[in-house]
């Protein structure tokens, strides 16, 4: 592992609002330097989206910025991120995402002149690699458009790059439906790792080119596909609490390849991240009930240096559009956690023990976000021999920590997902610690459900 | 051991997910005969292939798809039954061919062009191969063009249709449209998070099941009402 | 003034999840007995409403009320409170607001057999009388629908009683629009307070009757009204903080008249209801920035026992049903209360100081909500001879506590509302503390748009 | 003091709300002439009321409805702006009567059926009144007959329909529904705080505006278009 030793390793210093690297951005946004801020997600109603549309996409597009900008003036906001997590279309005719992009921008910066609010915008093409079946990771044609909208979208004033990158999902998506572990790690820390170590210094060299902001990488696929399966009972929680933790060292590479944070909303990974690296991180909880419900409320707030409602349609609500009303409600949780950083450490950490307590009795995906145990697990991933080695030892930790919990009666558990503890545990000790044993052991049972070469293998 | 007797061994072994006599699952089960086995023997014995199918199989997964739905248990237990049910119906398939047993009916099920999520859409297939339909699986980012292609094939199949953006439920009704053009005939059940009853009667689809045991149901009445 | 003392006198004891007369409901809520519970309301979407619709209205609320309790269930809810705040057709047709009463408390019944959930419906009939012009307030057949829903909804399960009544709407609106608080205050304290009078010894008779509990009423038509408009800047902050103030006697008037809490939400003068009377309150804060905006989304919180989102249409978020979504936001608001109340009194005073100090610098409106301020305004209503000087007092400590703020650099205010401040005490100043002195003086000016006799005057 | 000066005067009276010479407000004119003096004084000077209409109160309220856009003023200060040009319109009033002055147009608006919001119409009406249309307001829980009715006595008018509650926008659906029934080529505009555009299209109304500056936006576009 290219970090051999924490950056943070006080639960206490693992805090919202305040990163060792913080990220000053275009705009004057100090990300991670003392203050939380809101990181606004919206995305279109049910419509088509394509040339055709575009003026209509592109009136949605400006409706909400407006509508988010001129409420962040209202309330007083001292900045905010914007993201635009890109669909289908949009990366497919980059056109299409760029013009978005520039609409949006166009909009900032009318607010910044005019008020000195400083407003950045996220943009986050999305993974089309997908769309072959199984996916060409390295030599898919897809692979260009999502790079040309990262390009030009950067030049258009998209100043935060991010991406959800889906190397590995072709073995994933069944490993956390058969609940089988050993899969599910072969597809982060071998699939996943590789794909990552290809793509983000192509992501970072655009940031660097064009001087904008190599955010960083989110396990959305992975681990909050198995968040979402739990919360359906048809995983269990324990299993999903286990694949979040086996994500991290696979979203790690995004750093190590040279992103330098804010990290990306729908990581709830990001704290693991921000603990080893140091850079600042966007996480959400509550306040993204509008996209996914969860058991990660409160906690996913502990070290949170943006604060994201991850997703919401831009439809009418009684008070108005929906985007405005979610911007307020992360508006309102993002001055209560500065208003504790306002009053100082004890306040600030008081406020954290609060919002971490009041989740992790309930859930052991909360549990594990807890940043004590946090610092636990991520001091067993540095630990690691290799990638694999480190997210082996990392879901070793945190049985270990769940295990504890269920004991001494601090972690409410249904009985029916008690015997997957030791299902868990022997498949997480069958997976060997060097890359080429653990690809010539999965290779036979996984076929032709993805092709090596895509992966160099 | 009577017929009888087999048939609730059959049952007992894809409820608990018992594939054949060498799979260590379940542990208090080892070294005894599977739905694998057991199917053969019952053949042997003469028992009727719809028997076994009706009164074993697909009651065993009754069985656990109720399971499922009371959250008693979770997906890979339901999965397990499924291999379980498979192994016997290897068995079974001659029969099928010669027409001796049958299906309830077909179900061709994709989600639509432009949209990925398919571990819904795989969940609904499975339970729904599990209550005794035959499942044709196109896919993800299926074109109209390929439904229409597949429905020409299996005239008498259901079709069944998930989208999972908003975006793609654009996708699903031109979709909808297209189908109903060519086989006006043909029964439409579409599903995915985004997608609601209100919806369904906006593109004219038939049905709409907000899950599997729902996409079961709504499937089963088809029966009833023929 | 009935209340010659305030039950609660110190602010650090106007706090969250403690009310000195917490009520319990018959499914074993204790409200204000140490605990927050949320309070989630909903509405329909855009539909007709009629007996001939009935079958999907009452699918909506089946759907809604399910949704919500299993995600209670998930969430290892303690308990909530489910609000039906009727529509006008469900209580011109009592028998359409029966049926949604008995439909969703067989779920809450079935929940707590199954579960041991405890969650209770409060009804809140519509107030029809505005639909006459000038309204009826006396003699009017509406209130005889009114009725008939509190007391078949009772008896149907509706165990809490609220209404937003409307005596003196048709003198208030206008007085807002024109800024022209001696009118305000004449339709609080004269008519609000006399309409008051009339209404709530009905509703407590019909409680009683049916032993179930007069929760509350809330001058959501004149102070929030008084919000909206300010909020789009058609009104100054300042006369809607004062305004908020104003509406403080004639609320009190229900507990005066027998009502025992927990009072409704929209009312934001709650908390001067509660510091008055010790009943406990309903707050609705930022989790209600689905039904409107507001300058009040953490001070809201300050002294909440029950935690609302006002009101959210049934239509789908990308999560799932609007409604469930914003139950699950308000449990982990009220986790994170409840968090601060099992550490102790000083954690729970660390929060709610966080809270409130989080608002108060950015809105006069916010300010006067503050505990500390809030019992200085209440200190000087109990004072009053009667409800119209306790109203004027009132309005006068507010002005002053606004006016300090300003001088001492702790309230942004914008130029051009601080003109206001004059205008407004001047207009205050001019309200004569005799009732019959008051009517008289404004009658003139008010013409035929009230009729007296249905005052009682 | 020019025609041209005396204009201003009036425009300066309608914009800062100075009624006539008794009034206080605003307290640096004290004492002096007011909307009510001065178009006396225009009138008698001969001065074509038009002039006086579109040159001086319909220009103060542009500015007045400006200033109110971009938050500069408050609605009482736009209501006293409003009175201040009543005052003025009193003397204007002959002239209307026998058409040697035209307004721009009429619009009959009221709040639907069962929906008691009135606020928000009331604004609109105002803000329309001062950019120089007629307005007759039916006030709230307005039924399709009333709408009619109207209609039939004042047949070029457009119609405003307003609705707050997600109940009532489907009683404007249907109000819409019965006015372009009775009269298909009135211009129907809706508004109010749950309505949008694609709501708008959905019922077939002709236009819809977020605010009363749009309202007005809309209303003018009408009589360019003619
Ligand atoms: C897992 C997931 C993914 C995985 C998909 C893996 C896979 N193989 O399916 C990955 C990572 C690839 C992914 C990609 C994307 N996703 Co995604 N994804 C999700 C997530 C987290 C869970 C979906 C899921 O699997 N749920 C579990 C299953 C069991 O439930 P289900 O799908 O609803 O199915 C059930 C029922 O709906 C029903 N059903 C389903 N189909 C059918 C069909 C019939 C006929 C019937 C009767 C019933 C039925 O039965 C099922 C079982 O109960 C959701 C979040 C959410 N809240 O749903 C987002 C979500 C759907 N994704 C979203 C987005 C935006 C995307 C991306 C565009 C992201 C990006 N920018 O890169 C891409 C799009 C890729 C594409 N073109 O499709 C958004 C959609 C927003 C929108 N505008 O619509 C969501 C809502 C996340 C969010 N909150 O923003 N995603
Ligand atoms: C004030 C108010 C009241 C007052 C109304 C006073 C009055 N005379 O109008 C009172 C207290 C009486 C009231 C009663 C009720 N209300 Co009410 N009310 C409000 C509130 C707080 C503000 C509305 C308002 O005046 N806004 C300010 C004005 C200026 O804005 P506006 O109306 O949107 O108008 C602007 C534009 O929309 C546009 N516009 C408006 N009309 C038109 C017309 C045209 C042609 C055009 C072009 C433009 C246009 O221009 C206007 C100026 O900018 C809203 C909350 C909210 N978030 O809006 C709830 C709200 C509308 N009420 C609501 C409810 C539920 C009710 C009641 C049913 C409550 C009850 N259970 O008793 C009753 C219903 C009575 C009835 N049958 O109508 C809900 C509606 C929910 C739903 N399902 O639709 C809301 C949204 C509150 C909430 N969040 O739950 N209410």
């Amino acid at each position: 592992m290219k970090y051999k030793s924490l950056t943070i390793s006080e639960p206490e210093k693992l805090i919202f609002g305040d990163a060792p690297l913080p990220v000053k951005t275009k705009r004057g946004l100090i990300i991670g330097g003392g203050r939380v801020y809101a990181e606004v997600n919206f995305t279109l109603p049910p419509m088509e989206v394509s040339l055709k549309t575009l003026p209509e996409v592109r009136k949605h597009y400006t409706e909400i910025t407006e509508g988010i900008l001129e409420r962040a003036i209202e309330l007083n906001s001292r900045g905010l991120v914007l993201e635009l997590e890109t669909l289908l279309e949009m990366t497919r005719t980059p056109a299409i995402g760029v013009e978005l992009v520039t609409v949006m921008n166009e909009i900032c910066e009318k607010y910044y002149q005019k008020y000195n609010l400083p407003v950045e915008i996220r943009l986050t093409p999305n993974d089309l690699r997908e769309f072959d079946r199984p996916p060409q990771s390295r030599t898919s044609s897809y692979l260009d458009s999502m790079l040309e909208l990262f390009e030009l979208g950067s030049k258009a004033g998209g100043n935060l790059l991010s991406i959800e990158s889906t190397g590995g999902k072709e073995i994933s998506d069944n490993a956390l439906m058969m609940c089988d572990m050993k899969r599910f790690i072969f597809s982060q820390s071998v699939l996943g790792v590789r794909d990552m170590e290809f793509l983000w210094p192509r992501i970072v060299d655009i940031a660097r080119k064009n001087r904008v902001i190599a955010g960083g990488d989110t396990a959305c696929g992975f681990g909050n596909t198995a968040m979402i399966l739990a919360d359906r009972h048809y995983i269990p929680k324990i299993v999903a609490a286990v694949a979040r933790v086996a994500t991290v060292p696979r979203t790690l590479v995004a750093v190590e390849q040279g992103a330098t944070g804010p990290d990306k909303d729908c990581a709830y990974e990001g704290i693991f991240i921000k603990a080893i690296t140091g850079i600042p991180i966007s996480m959400e909880g509550k306040t993204s009930a509008c996209a996914h419900l969860s058991p990660l409320g409160n906690v996913a707030a502990a070290a949170a240096d943006l604060w994201s409602n991850e997703s919401v349609q831009n439809i009418r609500l009684l008070s108005g559009m929906a985007p405005v009303a979610y911007y307020e409600q992360l508006e309102y949780d993002v001055r209560l956690l500065n208003e504790a950083k306002r009053c100082g450490e004890r306040e600030s950490i008081l406020l954290q023990k609060l919002l971490v307590n009041s989740d992790i009795g309930y859930d052991p995906q909360a549990l594990v976000l807890a940043p004590g145990n946090v610092i636990r697990i991520a001091g067993q991933i540095i630990r690691g021999k290799n990638s694999i080695d480190a997210t082996v030892s990392g879901c070793k930790e945190a049985i270990k920590i769940i295990r504890e919990a269920i004991d001494s009666g601090q972690l409410l558990t249904d009985e029916k997902e008690l015997v997957w503890m030791d299902i868990l545990e022997s498949d997480i000790n069958s997976v060997p610690t060097g890359e080429s044993e653990f690809v010539e052991m999965m290779l036979p049972e996984l076929g032709d459900t993805f092709i090596p070469s895509e992966y160099g293998l | 051991m009577n017929n009888d007797d087999l048939l609730t061994r059959i049952l007992t072994c894809v409820e608990l997910g018992k594939v054949n006599r060498n799979t260590p699952f379940p542990p208090d089960m080892k070294g005894m005969d599977g739905a694998d086995e057991l199917t053969r023997l019952a053949l042997e014995r003469g028992i009727k292939p719809s028997e076994i199918l009706n009164d074993a199989l697909i009651k065993a997964m009754d069985k656990v798809g109720q399971k499922f739905a009371d959250k008693k248990i979770f997906v890979p237990q339901m999965l397990i039954s499924a291999r379980a049910m498979n192994a016997s119906m290897v068995h079974l398939k001659p029969y099928f061919q010669t027409g001796e047993v049958k299906r309830k009916g077909k179900l061709i099920i994709g989600t639509v062009a432009g949209d990925l999520h398919d571990i819904g859409k795989n969940l609904v297939a499975m339970i729904v191969e599990g209550a005794g339909w035959e499942v044709i699986d196109l896919g993800v980012d299926v074109s109209a063009q390929k439904y229409i292609h597949t429905i020409q094939e299996h005239r008498d199949a259901v079709v069944g249709l998930s989208a999972l953006l908003t975006t793609t439920m654009h996708n699903m009704r031109t979709i909808v449209a297209d189908i109903k053009n060519s086989f006006p005939a043909v029964t439409l059940m579409i599903g995915g998070a985004p997608v609601t009853e209100q919806f369904r009667a906006e593109i004219g689809a038939d049905g709409y099941a907000s899950d599997p045991q729902g996409a079961v149901a709504y499937l089963n009445s088809l029966i009833h009402e023929v």
